[in-house]
């Protein structure tokens, strides 16, 4: 994304959500109208733990500016555990991105219930601003892939 | 090369009034390996739907996206009609552009440019769909029940009377349950035994139930219609099938002391024994830690009287392997251990009992034939108190953080009948909360304060202690009148909180199904699917799953029959295509993704390959069962090599998608 | 030493104990000691070394030389034992295959601390009283042994062996290490910093793989980066992010199966610290999961294999350390 | 009500009074109840509503032994005997004085007392 001195910078988001809580909480605040930014774009996965990290720096190679990771709350897995793994990997992803000095706000992991519509809104508000203020994502990114 | 057709919905003005339709459609029109892109009012309607089926066969479109409402909302109905022009289901993506586009956004261009890209995201993830067939795997036509109360019982009934063949397993050397140790049942008051004994005799009967008592399960392998489990049958030391149970091993076994089980230890059995009187099976077993002839090889009395020769001393543990189709649990529940009270004097004084010690105390064919006495003196009870919440309710590590459901019913019931037959003794009940709902349970409390005059005080016993007088001191508070009581009891009872049965963890691990902290096991949803777990062909029945009376008991036994039947009836069951798989040429064989998977639906094989050097390589690869798989692609972040895939969700089209979205 | 192992290896072929004999042998120079398959008691005495350049884990090589026929002799020294017992785990080795002599670790040396002090030309190396003598073709020099310890062995974890059917010389303890001071300095950097650090560190990667391949984690059928279907497929770095990814994804692919032997940063040729991102996550961790050895045990389940309702949340990242 | 007063008791007890169930059992157990104007169970619902001043101004916060029968048998952890404490202390750190003199206890012991009244007396006074 680009920065433009007149325009303010809008930061490209990409949002993992698992089909049973975290999609269904999207289209909840859907059904309910609860804006939030078209920087959010999703990407739907059976489970949270179906996100390989992998995926995730292949969308901040791509030109992503954040990526954020959305399940089912603890204990809530519709696979019974597979947020639990997600919880372990991506603390120690993240733990590492940091680690590499990439900004920590660029990542996130939330948990939304189908019934959290508001939650998500919310989130992804508040995620979004959280991005805005890093700016663009040039830590981590492809050269190769900036938009002119 | 790839022919997509991309239709785009207006939903009425839902999508429409936000997101530019056609330039939507245009857009799309210009991607890679699309020919035709449209949009419609309602793609949903019939019309729509022949608009898709139509193209398809017109265009002869190798997929299709639909830019639309959500596909939790949707997905099916426009599988089923690609499905009805002849592609495959799961050829069709779902851009969702009105949940998540024009319902949240306000803004025409900025709305129409997100919808673009979204519909980009679907068509690059459709180049890259497999056509799926979902798998089928045959039904093993016979159930297994894990415990042999009431649950159990009524399950195995229904689904036998359905025409299938049961199974029941149960630990004991008798089915039954805890409701063959209760006297009396609420809210009718009608004798338990009257009404179980001739389920029990029911269930040992019916040609298609076939009971192993006093056996375990020991393994559980394979999945929904397949399992294959291994019963371990205990060795009683008695011939099942030669036992008459005429019961003169019992009256001629010298080993008298045994404290009897099935009375809470009020009164001794023999070391041969019949738990009681209409037990089923009836057949002796022998408990060979009191036994002689077992503990010093001198006595053998029951051998030499019984006739029909069924006395084996040699008899050993025996495995049996079955297949079953599906396995219903219903192992029901114990009343907690009460070491940890020690207000409650339960340790010390033999005249403070539980409340399923009152039942056999009460009992006509209890210890003491019916008349209630005093466990210390035999000596009637002429003021009796009774506790409610005893390591319920607690948050604590003494008890429960739930409400055990069936105290405050079975103490009305203990007080009135108390009341009835000796109206003479005064009873007192410490209660925190009366619950009552059910049909005719509150009336039935009402009962016990009104006619029989119960003494109902809101208030905790705070300490029960023992006086050398043989009277029992119980110190509570009364706090409606805001006053600190003490009683002079003779006995004291306390509604011990219930939990599930000890053997329900590691059954659960066996079965792979999930359970809550207090163990019970956690259904498949709480409101839609409450008999059954959430591991596909294990069915809940009865108390395990949470605490219930006999009457939701049996609902549920009978519920958790319905759904097994369900599955029992059907030749095969249809699998779920959107399953992981291995590339064996890849796999290394670590096992990581084992150990990710929470449906055990991975297993390793040693498979032969022909290496490069045409020498033959063994090597251990994983294996995945596409009937037990749910698709949830834990294993395909576990697997460092990347030779674990998911259908419909494959490495590939995830980042295709991240590339339509980033570009 | 070297002598009784060769005595050692020549006796069990000869009671038909083992057939083959995993150990090491000389290359071109006299530090160049390189892994090699013996079969005969006359090839043992001809080139089996085992001396202070000794430095080389043989269990990576087990995953295939298990495989063959009949069974091999394996010289492991402490820190190798774990990562044999991870690969032990991992179903990668055959263990039946494998005959084990646990042998003393190091302190092993490191010949490019030696050449940084001037000193070429190297012929042979001697401890003497922990001052290293060393024989050139100038002549002799010397030098504090210590200054020439490999980095991986100047924080030796252990030297213990966790595996083994026979062992050689005493059994030592469990280490308490210094292992973690560069990752925790590093932690307390700004992010800027670390960027800086590791810009400057990765930007030198060369992909030549030879961490990849000396990794005893890294035995993958076919690398993800080598396979054109897995999405991330790179043979040499393009630009940073290549750099980045490739690092960031091998150390994750070990992540809770590293046994910190560190071998990737010995066998580095640009002299990237590598083992202090296979560090940060073992770090990572024992903090959140509590304390944990790969390789220590054949049994127990992998980190992120594993996971308790009350694990921490991944905010944990957000909530510590530096900024 | 004072709301500073709940939120002074509240956090020097530490203790949540909404996990309280009324049940009662506190009460039930007191050895002091009967010395006592207001009971366990009343200072964790007075507390909870707001009515502190009443239990300041009561000799009650002097009858707890503190023996923490209470605490221990709680089925829901509310720990009363911590409540009638923080009370207690903002009774105290109000008058700026204490209820009895430390010179006067020597006096009341008799040899009935029960030690742990003696101690509890002890903890009752600011340092």
């Amino acid at each position: 994304m680009q920065v433009n001195e007149n325009k303010e910078f809008q930061p490209l988001i990409v949002a993992f959500c698992c089909n049973w809580c975290s999609y269904a909480g999207a289209d909840l605040a859907g059904t309910n109208r609860l804006n939030y930014p078209d920087n959010i774009k999703i990407i739907r996965v059976p489970c949270s733990c179906r996100v390989n990290p992998m995926f995730i720096l292949r969308a901040f190679q791509r030109g992503a500016d954040g990526v954020i990771l959305c399940g089912c709350h603890p204990g809530d897995c519709h696979y019974t555990s597979g947020n639990y793994f997600t919880r372990r990997r991506m603390t120690l992803l993240f733990s590492m991105l940091d680690f590499l000095g990439i900004e920590r706000d660029r990542t996130r992991v939330e948990w939304v219930s189908a019934a959290e519509g508001a939650k998500f809104a919310a989130t992804m508000n508040e995620f979004t601003e959280a991005v805005k203020k890093l700016g663009p994502n040039r830590r981590l990114e492809d050269l190769r892939c900036r938009k002119q | 090369m790839q022919r997509i057709g991309v239709f785009v919905c207006h939903c009425g003005t839902n999508i429409a009034a936000t997101v530019d339709v056609k330039a939507v459609a245009e857009a799309l029109g210009r991607e890679p390996g699309v020919i035709v892109s449209q949009d419609y009012q309602y793609m949903c309607s019939e019309s729509g739907q022949n608009l898709v089926k139509n193209a398809i066969k017109e265009h002869k479109l190798t997929g299709v996206v639909v830019c639309s409402c959500s596909p939790r909302m949707h997905e099916n109905t426009f599988r089923n009609a690609a499905a009805s022009a002849g592609l495959n289901p799961y050829l069709v993506e779902i851009a969702n552009i009105r949940e998540q586009c024009s319902w949240i956004h306000k803004d025409i261009a900025s709305a129409t440019e997100k919808a673009i890209i979204l519909g980009k995201a679907a068509v690059a993830k459709v180049h890259l769909n497999a056509p799926l067939t979902a798998g089928e795997s045959p039904v093993v036509k016979r159930a297994l029940v894990i415990g042999g109360g009431i649950a159990g019982i009524q399950t195995a009934l229904d689904i036998a009377e359905a025409g299938f063949d049961v199974d029941i397993v149960e630990k004991k050397p008798t089915i039954g349950g805890k409701m063959a140790q209760i006297d009396k049942t609420f809210p009718t008051l009608d004798c338990a035994a009257c009404i179980l004994t001739p389920k029990m005799v029911e269930a040992s009967q019916n040609e298609h139930i076939t009971i192993h008592s006093y056996s375990e399960v020991a393994d559980v392998k394979g999945f929904v219609g397949n399992f294959t489990v291994t019963i371990k049958k205990k060795a009683r030391f008695v011939d099942e099938t030669k036992c008459t149970g005429c019961g003169l091993c019992t009256e001629k076994c010298p080993m008298k002391k045994v404290p009897n089980e099935f009375n809470m230890g009020f009164d001794n059995r023999s070391a041969i024994y019949i738990p009681f009187a209409q037990a089923v099976p009836k057949v002796a077993t022998i408990d060979p830690n009191n036994c002689m002839m077992m503990k010093t090889g001198k006595c053998g009395v029951c051998s030499k009287v019984c006739s029909a020769g069924a006395i084996d001393y040699k008899q050993e543990d025996r495995l049996i392997e079955q297949q079953y189709g599906a396995i219903v649990v219903a192992t029901g529940f114990e009343p907690i251990k009460l070491d940890k009270y020690d207000e409650f004097a339960y340790n010390q004084c033999p005249d403070v009992v539980t409340s399923l010690e009152l039942e056999r105390l009460m009992n006509a064919a209890g210890p003491n034939g019916g008349t209630l006495l005093r466990p210390s003196d035999k000596t009637h009870p002429h003021k009796i108190v009774f506790v409610q919440c005893v390591g319920s309710r607690c948050d604590d590590s003494k008890g429960k953080p739930y409400c055990s459901k069936i105290c405050c019913m079975y103490t009305a019931k203990h007080a009135m009948l108390i009341r009835e037959k000796y109206p003479d003794t005064e009873v007192y009940v410490f209660y925190i909360d009366v619950r009552t709902p059910g049909k005719n349970f509150d009336e039935f409390y009402r009962r016990a304060v009104e006619q029989y005059n119960v003494h109902y005080i809101k208030g905790m016993v705070g300490k029960v202690t023992p006086r050398s007088d043989g009277k029992i001191d119980v110190q509570a508070s009364d706090l409606l009148a805001n006053e600190q009581l003490h009683i002079d009891a003779d006995m004291v009872v306390l509604a011990a909180a219930i939990e599930p049965d000890k053997t329900a963890r590691p059954l659960a691990t066996m079965l792979t199904t999930q359970m809550d902290t207090n163990d019970f096991f956690t259904e498949a949803h709480p409101k839609l699917r409450p008999v059954e777990s959430a591991t596909a062909g294990i069915f809940l029945s009865g108390a395990c799953q949470g605490p219930k009376d006999i009457p939701e008991t049996v609902a549920q036994a009978s519920a958790a029959a319905a759904k097994a039947i369900v599955l029992l009836v059907k030749n095969s069951i249809t699998c779920n295509p959107c399953v992981a798989h291995s590339d064996e040429l890849m796999c290394n064989g670590c096992s990581s993704c084992e150990k990710v998977c929470p449906y055990g639906a991975i297993t390793y094989i040693d498979k032969e390959f022909k290496m490069p050097d045409r020498t033959i390589a063994v090597r251990r690869v994983a294996s995945v069962n596409p009937a037990v798989c749910q698709g949830c692609g834990a294993c395909t972040v576990a697997c460092p090599s990347g030779a674990m895939d998911l259908n419909g969700f494959s490495n590939s089209q995830i980042i295709a998608e991240v590339d339509a979205i980033c570009k | 030493m070297q002598e009784a192992m060769i005595n050692k290896a020549k006796q069990l072929l000869a009671d038909g104990v083992v057939d083959r004999v995993i150990g090491w042998k000389r290359g071109e120079f006299a530090y160049d000691i390189t892994p090699a398959v013996f079969t005969s008691a006359e090839e043992l005495d001809e080139s089996f070394v085992y001396d202070d350049f000794t430095a080389a884990n043989v269990s990576k090589y087990l995953v295939k030389e298990s495989r063959k026929d009949g069974k091999v002799l394996a010289f492991l020294k402490p820190c190798d034992t774990y990562s044999f017992n991870q690969l032990v785990k991992e179903h990668r080795v055959v263990r039946e295959n494998v005959y084990i002599v646990g042998i003393p670790g190091g302190p092993k040396l490191d010949a490019e601390k030696i050449k940084a002090k001037g000193i070429t030309g190297i012929l042979s190396v001697k401890n003497e009283n922990y001052t290293l003598k060393i024989e050139t073709v100038y002549g002799e020099e010397s030098m504090p042994f210590y200054e020439a310890v490999l980095d991986k062995c100047a924080s030796c974890k252990s030297k213990k062996h966790v595996i083994y059917d026979e062992l050689m010389g005493e059994e030592g303890d469990v280490l308490d290490s210094n292992r973690f001071d560069m990752v925790e300095k590093l932690e307390n950097m700004t992010a800027q910093e670390r960027y800086d650090f590791w810009r400057e560190q990765l930007s030198k990667c060369i992909r030549c793989n030879a961490c990849r391949n000396v990794c005893p984690a890294c035995t993958c059928e076919k690398c993800v980066f080598d396979n054109p279907d897995s999405g991330i497929e790179n043979k040499a770095p393009a630009d940073s992010f290549e750099e980045n990814m490739f690092h960031i994804i091998r150390a994750f692919h070990v992540a809770g199966r590293c046994t910190d032997c560190g071998e990737c940063s010995r066998v580095c040729p640009q002299n990237i610290p590598l083992h202090l991102l296979n560090r940060k996550f073992i770090k990572d961790i024992n903090a959140f999961y509590g304390e944990y050895q790969a390789g220590e045990d054949a049994v127990s389940r992998a980190p992120l294999n594993e996971y308790k309702q009350n694990d921490c949340e991944a905010n944990i990242v957000h909530e510590r350390g530096v900024e | 009500m004072n709301k500073n007063l709940k939120e002074q008791v509240l956090r020097s007890s530490g203790v949540n009074v909404l996990k309280c169930m009324r049940c009662g059992k506190c009460s039930g157990t007191c050895p002091s109840y009967d010395e006592m104007e207001y009971h366990p169970h009343q200072f964790v619902y007075m507390v909870e509503r707001g009515d502190i001043e009443t239990l300041m101004n009561s000799k009650s916060i002097y009858k707890c032994l503190t023996c923490f029968a209470c605490v221990d048998r709680c089925p829901r952890n509310v720990e009363p005997a911590k409540v009638v404490e923080a009370v207690r202390l903002a009774a105290i750190r109000q008058q700026g004085n204490n209820h009895i003199n430390p010179n006067q206890i020597p006096g009341m012991l008799d040899d009935d007392m029960p030690q742990q009244a003696i101690v509890t007396a002890f903890r009752k006074y600011i340092k």
